[in-house]
């Protein structure tokens, strides 16, 4: 129980898109559809747990001044990892999330949280926390995506509902940011209580 | 509150001689601007230290916290010269050797290599530069 | 020479001059009077009575209380009653000295005969203390004291007088009817600045919807013969009458941020300051009279008035002498309708540059609610400053102080065109005055402070 | 004296006889005769398209203000008739109405109330609507039929107009001879064509509007003037150079949204600068990629997407050009 | 494959070696780094930015309070003292504690106690009002009632009341940022210790004008009678220009002045029981009776 | 004139920021003031290019003939990180004082997704402008998108930054304040940007 | 916690064994994708042969052509036909194709290997029924291979004449190149 807030904060307290504002790129140009949003955001909560937990780990080793780059290659290990699986084994998402995978690798909420969470807690607890802030970005981008999908393409989840298109401009360009920013209204007046 | 045409930082006075007040400031990075930088250090702010010309008439002591004043056309100037001159430097001399018939890796390593020149004659230079950049202390 | 006007902004309300064609009056003397010691720019004056004292008419009561500042004397003769504050149209408290009106009795060494008097004296230096001595100050607005005008700083010449006929306001008549009933006067009061600016040329400026009043003028300066005066025709546009735009129309000349018409090489006065510089200098006469307009909008023309009145006589007095006020009255204006003050206390006195009275209906002068700025530009458009208006009262809102001082804040004339022509009836002058007079603020307390730096260095 | 309270305020005490409302009424006066015109030749189906333009845009944003935003409502000033006036158009007459009330949903409460409503918003609400829907339902946004009008008018046949019809044929690689040849049409019979959208429709209806507000001062001639002589001038340079495939200055004028565009919408106070010479830049940089777009670009026509993009610039002209200050050089 | 492998090992460790070279040099070159305290105290910080430290906002106010030798110079109006403890615990200060302030509305010039004699109708701003005439009653020192102080507040804590005309203090939201003291231009409000439970004595009233003028003007107004400085045991009434001002760090909240004001100008706020006024002067009057027998 | 057809595309047709969603957390931040905006353009378009140059060598003459391109990402990052701070250390060591005037007014440029967006775009992906077959770009190519790429970072930027210096002094409804305002802000931009598409 | 000092021993060490030790697992990581990754490729590969030409059982060929300056790779499948991968410029970027031409010169079906088209517009290359159903069994021999709009005799998908009009010159193409194929015989590598 006592440690279950770091896994609940990161959906509300936290949450990584529409409080902490981070990883925005992702955020805007994967969620098309719900599904590619869920994979994004699975995506970057695999490469957030693991790193989340070796660097608790070799975190009180590192002089203070390779931190950050002694951070980031570890990073980009699990995300050349992850590529290489989703390569092997999920071809077709890899290639929907495309650039947007190796750019885990700078997406501030991962190098956020090890600098900010796992630099200073133990591995449990970092597991936890990565855990909670991916299960939080995952879901936002969920939102995003299924937002935008009903919107743009009349469908949810894939499961298509009207015949023809949705309002098409809310799967391009426009719509990522214009869905975000309502979306960012809504959560600031309904969920974020302060 | 400042007008736009100026930038201001909060820096402290760290000591001060009849010609030069040097100040302290400390430089963001990029992330300040973002509201989630309590949550992340990842470009570790920097105390950078400024000096500027003593003025008779001003009445400030070491440990004075006061407000250290760029025009914004000088620090667009100072842009121009550390980026975006060895920039145009750098796109001239890879595409010209290109043109020219260089291989890429060539023409890679000279556009590289016009850029450490390039700052080698603004180190040549830096008693110049010293004296350009004005800042002030607001009053 | 055909009409002119100045280079930019400018509005054109309509004229509403109702009281045009009455004919100025002599307004009977109250019981009382209160004489303002502040009836002018600059320094206040220092009262020379004391209670119990009799005065007569023009027997001076008040000294110059600085470099800027003027000689006010006793419109009436009869016995000081009170020196004490009262409130002025504003409500705030202000030094008079109160006069009980005891006949009519004036000091001799006035020349009260109605003769023109056409040779003007040749000692400039006694020309500047006979319109010191009496008191003389700008009727055009400011109340400058005009003797100070007269005499440029070294180095500063003036080439040329101009002449201020324009009354650009709407509803004021008084200079108009100084200029159609005492054109001579006025053009003698000309010759003699002419003269004390060292014969420089002069122009006298006046409107086109006043040809009866060009005629009039141009008849009196033929007469008069004076050499290198001319009568110039002003196309109708407020606000023509403001100094730095009568310049700018008559002699394409721009006066700098900060500066005077005189670091263009002109002097402006008033037709009506002309005229009192023709009584002190000829007659010996000081300012304790001028004329004002009674007027308004949707008034029997039975309460329009030009009334030629002693300085000093409540307002109350004055609405009470020609008619009372009007039911339709919703506000009562000292000035005209651009510039002039709305009056909340109406037992204030009346002083050497009340104008007009006037009477506005709720439906010509009640502020419509504000809404927010469409951007039209409107306001830009008619600041004959240049000015941007719209801009100045989102700087003034943010309190950038610096940017207001770079959009020339304090180059507002406080015309009142922005304000005027804003459709979306935002209260455009009102916050940019605020926003002025920090900037002046600003301005003086760093030349004060560059002052006491260079002062210290020299030591 | 007496009892009665006098109104005191600062000077000036009298104001000009205008406010926004009658601003907007100008405008309003100066759109109808070519909303008449476009009643007239597309009959019912245009009145709905404009009645349910104007009462979305009008009812949105009413609710808004009052419901969501608790603010006055600003309806009473007009500015919404406008915009939905304006939407309605620039739009099809056999657009089905449910995506005009989305328009109208991403003029009002997307590119207008959220910037905290009239004067604020930096985007024009009415062409943020048209091209979001013009991106959205490229389909419907481009099926220019007919619908039966009150008058008749003489060859209403075309299903498009005649610039995307003329797009497609460039880009299928044709010439405007050929163009021409293979569809009978002439150039001049273009000009007439009637397959546009309302506003399109009647140049005179525009102009006449638009001489209404030079007359009424609500607007200064500059940007429209600035636009059509850099649309001109670069059809001109263009159609010298190659007939074939650059049309010249008067079709581009007198096609699209070109005078709806540089006469009522351009000149829209709150998304244009405010300054003589800033609004020439904006001019010149519509007409620009306007006829970037035309020549170049994917959609027949540029003007709404030119205005808006340049709408983005309009911050930094305003911070640029200032108008000059007496006595100060 | 293999091969594979041991280049990847190559060039990684190389990449790794030179990073680490460069960044020492980094290191050495860019030595002093922000103190991370700054980020601590920041995050105490109420975050309000207002300034009402003196400092440009929060910020800048931990950046100089990290650096300061000791919290003399250093208070948050708006956190406190609680917040003030807790930045003190951060840098290993101790700070005196404070009497916590709140802002107080000197006037009581309400629409039934001050006749409005004429309309205003400019700009809705106390500053244009005050700086045009002498305001919309006969008194020229009272609220001008525009609600500049209430734009002022950040806080929410100012609100005009409709009734009266004037703006009310909620001492609950109000953090003692000065503000509106700043703001309004004729200087009616103004910061005062809280006092015991919110408990304080203010003349509610700036009219200096003498007494008949001012009673014309208001029928809440000081008059300058002095019947309360003459009351007061404790010293800590004064009257000056005809008008009686309660200095707060003497008052013992003993309600006297209160009852013995014959306009009503004073009042006592947030005492729990209403003011017997009868009572009060009867013990005054006792206590006045002994004095004269004893000396 | 593929350089054109490249520089046109990359700067208005796929916008970094509208069109391509890269970098977008420092557009949001740095956003707020006009000449820090255009200061750091400049800056960001001299790191883009540099890294770009860098790290296509890297890739074509060492990751590529290796077999190593699964390299890229790990690599790639190391090699932008450490040229930013080399970049930062020569600048101070030549003129204290430039670097001075600099620091006071940029924020430290940092690494994010654009400078890594675009390395690997343009080894990665293939383009093709005008119709001509498709291929990966050569370096001269390379080059000038990266240019052309961070000229449309610094567009968009410095357009953003107009338009929220004016937002700043309007009455934004109390909810939308702050980043929504801004997030409808870029999407009416990307919005009009789509009038580009199809010119290259 | 303390950190290790930030010394140049320390940092060079720390920075170097991390590279190192990542470096490992990225190696490792890479030795056992490899073959799943290749297989996943081949997958894509041989499934999308299977689509666009009729059911065989003999392994496709791969190979490569040069036709009007282009490269052009396919897969001969003996007794069905050839599979060629055939790319154009679409709306939003490259189009590419998979074109499965049958023995006699008729298109047997066709898939789209990679796009860039905008959702719901040119996007819909990939699953509008109509659309794509109008290339199986295509003959180029009796019919043109272009849209309506361009004289030929294929319905653009709505609103996205430019994407398929892409598409209809990818097939084309890609029906040259069988064509060259036929005649040159053979392989040119
Ligand atoms: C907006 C404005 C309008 C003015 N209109 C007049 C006018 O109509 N007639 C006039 O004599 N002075 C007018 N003045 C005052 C003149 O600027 C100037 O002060 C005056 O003519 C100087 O003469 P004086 O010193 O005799 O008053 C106006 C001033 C301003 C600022
Ligand atoms: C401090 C001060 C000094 C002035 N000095 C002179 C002067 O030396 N010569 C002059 O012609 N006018 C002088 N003026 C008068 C102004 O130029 C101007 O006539 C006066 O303010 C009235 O102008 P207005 O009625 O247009 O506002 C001075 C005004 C001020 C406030
Ligand atoms: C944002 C945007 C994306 C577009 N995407 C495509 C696309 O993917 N494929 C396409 O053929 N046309 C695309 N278009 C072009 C238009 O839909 C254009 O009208 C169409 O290609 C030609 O119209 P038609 O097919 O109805 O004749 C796009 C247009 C825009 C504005
Ligand atoms: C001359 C003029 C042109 C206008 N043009 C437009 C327009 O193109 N689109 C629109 O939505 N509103 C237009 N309006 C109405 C109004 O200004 C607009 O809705 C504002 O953007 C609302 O803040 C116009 C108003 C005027 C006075
Ligand atoms: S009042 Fe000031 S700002 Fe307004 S129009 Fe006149 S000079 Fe310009
Ligand atoms: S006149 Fe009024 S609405 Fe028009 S720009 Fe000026 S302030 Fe704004
Ligand atoms: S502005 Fe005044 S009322 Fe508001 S918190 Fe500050 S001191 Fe209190
Ligand atoms: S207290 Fe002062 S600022 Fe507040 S409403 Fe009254 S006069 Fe205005
Ligand atoms: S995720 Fe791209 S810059 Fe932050």
């Amino acid at each position: 129980m006592s440690k279950w807030h770091f896994v609940t904060d990161g959906f509300v307290k936290n949450n990584p898109t529409f409080v902490l504002v981070l990883g925005m790129c992702p955020t805007l140009a994967t969620t098309t559809s719900a599904i590619n949003g869920l994979e994004m955001g699975l995506a970057t909560m695999f490469v957030l747990i693991l790193s989340n937990i070796v660097i608790s780990l070799i975190a009180p080793k590192v002089p203070d001044k390779v931190r950050i780059p002694v951070y980031i290659t570890v990073i980009a290990t699990f995300v050349t990892v992850l590529q290489l699986l989703m390569q092997a084994y999920t071809p077709a998402a890899y290639e929907t999330l495309g650039l947007f995978i190796p750019l885990i690798v700078v997406n501030c909420i991962v190098l956020g949280r090890a600098e900010g969470f796992a630099n200073k807690h133990g591995v449990g607890e970092s597991a936890l926390d990565g855990i909670g802030v991916g299960l939080g970005f995952t879901a936002s981008l969920t939102v995003i995506g299924l937002v935008r999908e009903i919107l743009g393409s009349g469908s949810a989840f894939g499961w298509k509902f009207i015949s023809g298109d949705g309002i098409l401009a809310f799967v391009m360009a426009p719509g990522a940011f214009l869905v975000l920013g309502f979306l960012m209204v809504l959560f600031n007046k309904y969920l974020a209580k302060k | 509150m400042s007008s736009n045409s100026d930038i201001a930082h909060r820096g402290r006075i760290v000591s001060i001689t009849p010609e030069v007040t040097t100040v302290e400031i400390v430089s963001e990075p990029a992330c300040s601007a973002c509201h989630a930088k309590g949550l992340c250090s990842l470009g570790d702010a920097t105390v950078k230290q400024v000096e500027l010309p003593t003025r008779g008439w001003d009445n400030y002591a070491v440990g004075d916290e006061v407000q250290v004043i760029l025009r914004a056309s000088m620090g667009h100037k100072a842009v121009w010269l550390a980026y975006v001159v060895p920039l145009l430097v750098m796109v001239a001399v890879l595409l010209g050797t290109l043109a020219a018939g260089g291989s890429e890796l060539l023409a890679g390593s000279l556009a590289i290599g016009a850029i450490a020149l390039y700052y080698v004659l603004i180190w040549l230079l830096r008693g110049r530069l010293r004296n350009e950049y004005i800042f002030n202390i607001k009053t | 020479m055909g009409k002119v006007t100045f280079s930019r902004g400018g509005i054109h309300p309509r004229d509403c001059k109702y009281a045009r064609e009455c004919a100025i009056e002599e307004l009977p003397l109250p019981k009382t009077v209160y004489v303002s010691m502040v009836q002018h720019l600059g320094a206040p004056a220092k009262p020379l009575v004391a209670p119990g004292d009799s005065v007569k008419v023009g027997q001076v009561i008040a000294e110059p209380g600085g470099f800027i500042s003027a000689f006010i004397h006793s419109p009436v003769s009869g016995t000081v009653k009170g020196i004490a504050p009262r409130k002025n149209l504003a409500g705030d408290p202000v030094m008079h000295v109160e006069i009980a009106v005891e006949g009519d009795e004036w000091d001799p060494a006035i020349d009260r005969s109605g003769d023109l008097v056409t040779d003007i004296p040749d000692d400039k230096a006694l020309i500047l203390g006979r319109i010191k001595a009496c008191g003389v100050v700008g009727l055009g607005g400011a109340t400058f004291p005009t003797h100070v005008k007269l005499s440029p700083p070294p180095g500063k010449v003036a080439d040329c007088l101009i002449i201020n006929g324009s009354e650009c306001e709407p509803f004021l008549t008084s200079d108009y009817r100084i200029m159609i009933e005492r054109p001579k006067e006025v053009v003698v009061g000309a010759a003699i600045m002419q003269k004390v600016l060292d014969g420089c040329h002069c122009v006298i400026g006046i409107e086109e919807n006043k040809p009866e009043a060009i005629a009039a003028i141009r008849a009196a300066v033929a007469e008069l013969g004076y050499p290198d005066i001319r009568v110039q025709v002003l196309r109708k546009r407020y606000p023509q009458g403001g100094e730095k735009q009568l310049i700018d129309a008559v002699l394409h000349r721009q006066v700098g941020s900060g500066g005077l018409p005189i670091d263009v090489g002109a002097v402006v006065q008033n037709v009506t300051t002309s005229f009192a510089v023709y009584e002190a200098v000829q007659k010996n006469k000081p300012l304790i009279s001028n004329i004002l307009t009674v007027t308004g909008d949707k008034i029997p023309a039975k309460l329009q008035h030009n009334y030629l009145f002693r300085i000093g006589v409540p307002l109350s007095f004055v609405m009470e002498q020609a008619g009372g006020i009007p039911d339709t009255a919703a506000k009562i204006v000292s000035g005209g309708p651009m510039m002039g003050k709305a009056v909340s206390n109406l037992d204030a006195t009346t002083v050497k540059g009340t104008a007009a009275v006037l009477y506005l209906s709720e439906a010509a002068t009640r502020r419509q609610k504000e809404s927010h700025c469409i951007r039209c530009g409107k306001c830009a458009d008619a600041c004959p400053m240049g000015l941007e208006p719209f801009l100045l009262n989102r700087l003034y809102k943010a309190a950038d102080l610096e940017a207001l001082e770079k959009n020339a804040a304090q180059d507002c004339i406080e015309c009142g065109c922005c304000l005027y022509s804003c459709p979306a009836h935002i209260p455009l002058l009102d916050h940019i005055r605020q926003a002025k007079g920090q900037v002046m603020g600003v301005i003086r307390a760093r030349a004060a402070a560059a002052k006491a730096a260079a002062e210290a260095k020299k030591q | 004296m007496d009892n009665k309270k006098y109104i005191v305020s600062p000077s000036p005490h009298i104001h000009a006889d205008i406010s926004t409302t009658s601003v907007m009424r100008d405008v309003i006066i100066a759109l109808s005769p070519a909303a008449v015109v476009a009643i007239l030749v597309y009959g019912w189906a245009e009145l709905l398209v404009l009645l349910v333009s104007i009462v979305s845009c009008v009812l949105l944003e009413w609710a808004v203000t009052r419901w969501m935003m608790k603010r006055p409502s600003t309806v009473g000033d007009l500015s919404a008739v406008v915009t939905g006036l304006l939407l309605a158009l620039n739009l099809p007459s056999a657009i089905p109405l449910w995506i005009v009330f989305i328009g109208a949903v991403v003029a009002i409460c997307v590119a207008k109330l959220p910037f905290g409503g009239i004067g604020q918003n930096v985007f024009n609400p009415a062409i943020t609507g048209r091209v979001f829907l013009l991106v959205s339902f490229p389909a419907q946004m481009t099926n220019w039929t007919p619908t039966p009008g009150f008058v008749p008018v003489p060859d209403a046949v075309s299903g498009a107009t005649p610039l995307s019809l003329l797009k497609e044929a460039l880009k299928g690689g044709s010439t405007i001879p050929q163009f021409l040849a293979s569809n009978d049409f002439s150039m001049s019979s273009l000009l007439w064509d009637i397959g546009a959208s309302a506003g399109e429709l009647s140049a005179g209806a525009l102009l006449i509007g638009f001489i209404y507000l030079l007359i009424r001062r609500v607007v200064k001639p500059w940007i429209p003037l600035s636009i059509l002589g850099t649309m001109a001038l670069i059809s001109v340079v263009f159609h010298t150079v190659n007939p074939d495939i650059y049309t010249g200055p008067v079709f581009n004028i007198m096609t699209g949204g070109t005078l709806l565009g540089a006469f009522f919408m351009a000149t829209d106070y709150v998304t244009s600068p405010m300054n003589v010479w800033g609004g020439v830049i904006f001019g010149v940089g519509i007409g620009l990629i306007d006829m970037m777009i035309r020549y170049f670009g994917a959609y027949p026509e540029g003007m709404s997407f030119a205005i808006l993009l340049m709408n983005c610039t309009v911050p930094l002209l305003n911070r640029w050009f200032h108008q000059k200050k007496y006595g100060r050089t | 494959m293999t091969q594979t492998v041991i280049w990847t090992v190559a060039i990684l460790a190389v990449l790794g070696f030179l990073l680490a070279l460069i960044l020492f040099w980094v290191a050495r070159r860019f030595k002093v780094e922000e103190d991370p305290r700054i980020d601590e105290v920041e995050k105490v910080m109420p975050g309000a930015n207002c300034g009402g430290c003196g400092f440009a906002g929060c910020r800048a106010f931990a950046d100089s309070a990290v650096k300061a030798a000791n919290m003399d110079n250093h208070y948050c109006p708006v956190g406190g003292d609680e917040v003030m403890q807790k930045v003190a615990s951060i840098l290993g200060f101790t700070v005196t504690a404070k009497a916590p302030q709140v802002a107080v509305v000197r006037c009581n010039g309400s629409c039934a106690n001050r006749p409005v004699v004429n309309d205003y109708d400019g700009a809705a701003s106390c500053r244009v009002k005050a700086a045009l005439y002498s305001g919309d009653t006969l008194c020229s020192f009272g609220c001008l009632g525009c609600g500049d102080c209430v734009a002022a507040c950040q806080f929410g804590a100012l609100s005009m009341d409709p009734e009266t005309g004037l703006p009310v203090v909620d001492a609950q939201k109000c953090t003692a940022c000065g503000a509106c003291v700043k703001a309004c231009p004729r200087h009616i409000i103004e910061l005062r210790n809280e006092g015991p439970r919110g408990m304080r004595e203010v003349v509610r009233c700036v009219n200096k004008d003498k007494g008949p003028v001012a009673r014309k003007a208001c029928a809440a107004a000081c008059i300058g009678c002095g019947l309360c400085m003459k009351t007061c045991q404790h010293g800590a009434i004064t009257v000056a220009d005809n008008l009686a001002y309660i200095d707060y760090t003497k008052c013992k909240l003993c309600r006297e002045c209160e009852a013995v004001c014959p306009t009503g100008a004073i009042h006592g706020v947030n005492f729990p029981r209403e003011l017997d006024k009868e009572a009060v002067k009867k013990r005054i009057a006792d206590r006045k009776n002994k004095e004269a027998a004893n000396g | 004139m593929e350089y054109f057809l490249i520089i046109i595309s990359a700067i208005f047709v796929n916008n970094i920021l509208l069109a391509q969603f890269l970098g977008i957390c420092p557009f949001l931040g740095v956003s707020g003031k006009l000449s820090t905006a255009t200061g750091m353009s400049g800056a960001v378009c001299f790191v883009i290019t540099l890294a770009t140059v860098v790290t296509y060598l890297l890739n074509q003459y060492l990751l590529v003939p290796l077999g190593l391109t699964f390299l890229q990402t790990i690599s790639f990052i190391l090699v932008i990180a450490a040229l930013v701070q080399m970049v930062e250390i020569i600048l101070k060591k030549i003129s204290p004082s430039l670097y001075q005037a600099l620091g006071i007014f940029l924020p430290l440029i940092t690494t994010n997704c654009a400078v890594l967006g675009v390395a690997i775009t343009v080894v990665t992906k293939d383009f093709s402008f005008g119709g001509a077959a498709p291929h990966m770009l050569n370096l001269g190519q390379a080059t000038v998108y990266a240019v052309a790429t961070s000229l449309g970072y610094g567009l968009a930027m410095i357009l953003f930054a107009g338009l929220r210096e004016h937002l700043a002094g309007c009455d934004v409804p109390k909810a939308f304040k702050g980043l929504p305002i801004a997030l409808i802000t870029v999407g009416i931009m990307a919005l009009a940007f789509l009038g580009f598409s199809g010119i290259v | 916690m303390m950190a290790a000092a930030s010394t140049l021993k320390n940092m060079v060490l720390c920075l170097t064994l991390v590279c190192l030790i990542c470096a490992a697992v990225v190696g490792v990581a890479y030795a056992v994708t490899k073959e799943p990754i290749d297989a996943a490729a081949q997958a894509k590969t041989t499934a999308s042969i299977a689509r666009v030409l009729p059911e065989s059982d003999a392994t496709p060929q791969e190979g490569s052509v040069r036709v009007g300056g282009t490269d052009y790779k396919y897969y001969k499948v003996d007794g069905a036909g050839y599979a060629i991968i055939s790319t154009t410029s679409g709306f939003g970027g490259l189009l590419s194709l998979m074109v499965g031409v049958a023995e006699d010169g008729t298109v047997h079906n066709t898939t789209v290997l990679s796009h860039s088209e905008t959702p719901g517009l040119g996007a819909k290359c990939t699953t509008d029924g109509n659309f794509i159903s109008q290339f199986q069994g295509f003959n180029p021999a009796e019919k043109t291979l272009a849209v309506k709009k361009d004289g030929g005799d294929l319905d653009a998908i709505t609103a996205s004449t430019i994407t398929s009009r892409a598409y209809a010159l990818a097939v084309s193409n890609a029906v040259d190149v069988f064509h060259q194929l036929k005649q040159g015989g053979q392989d040119d590598e």
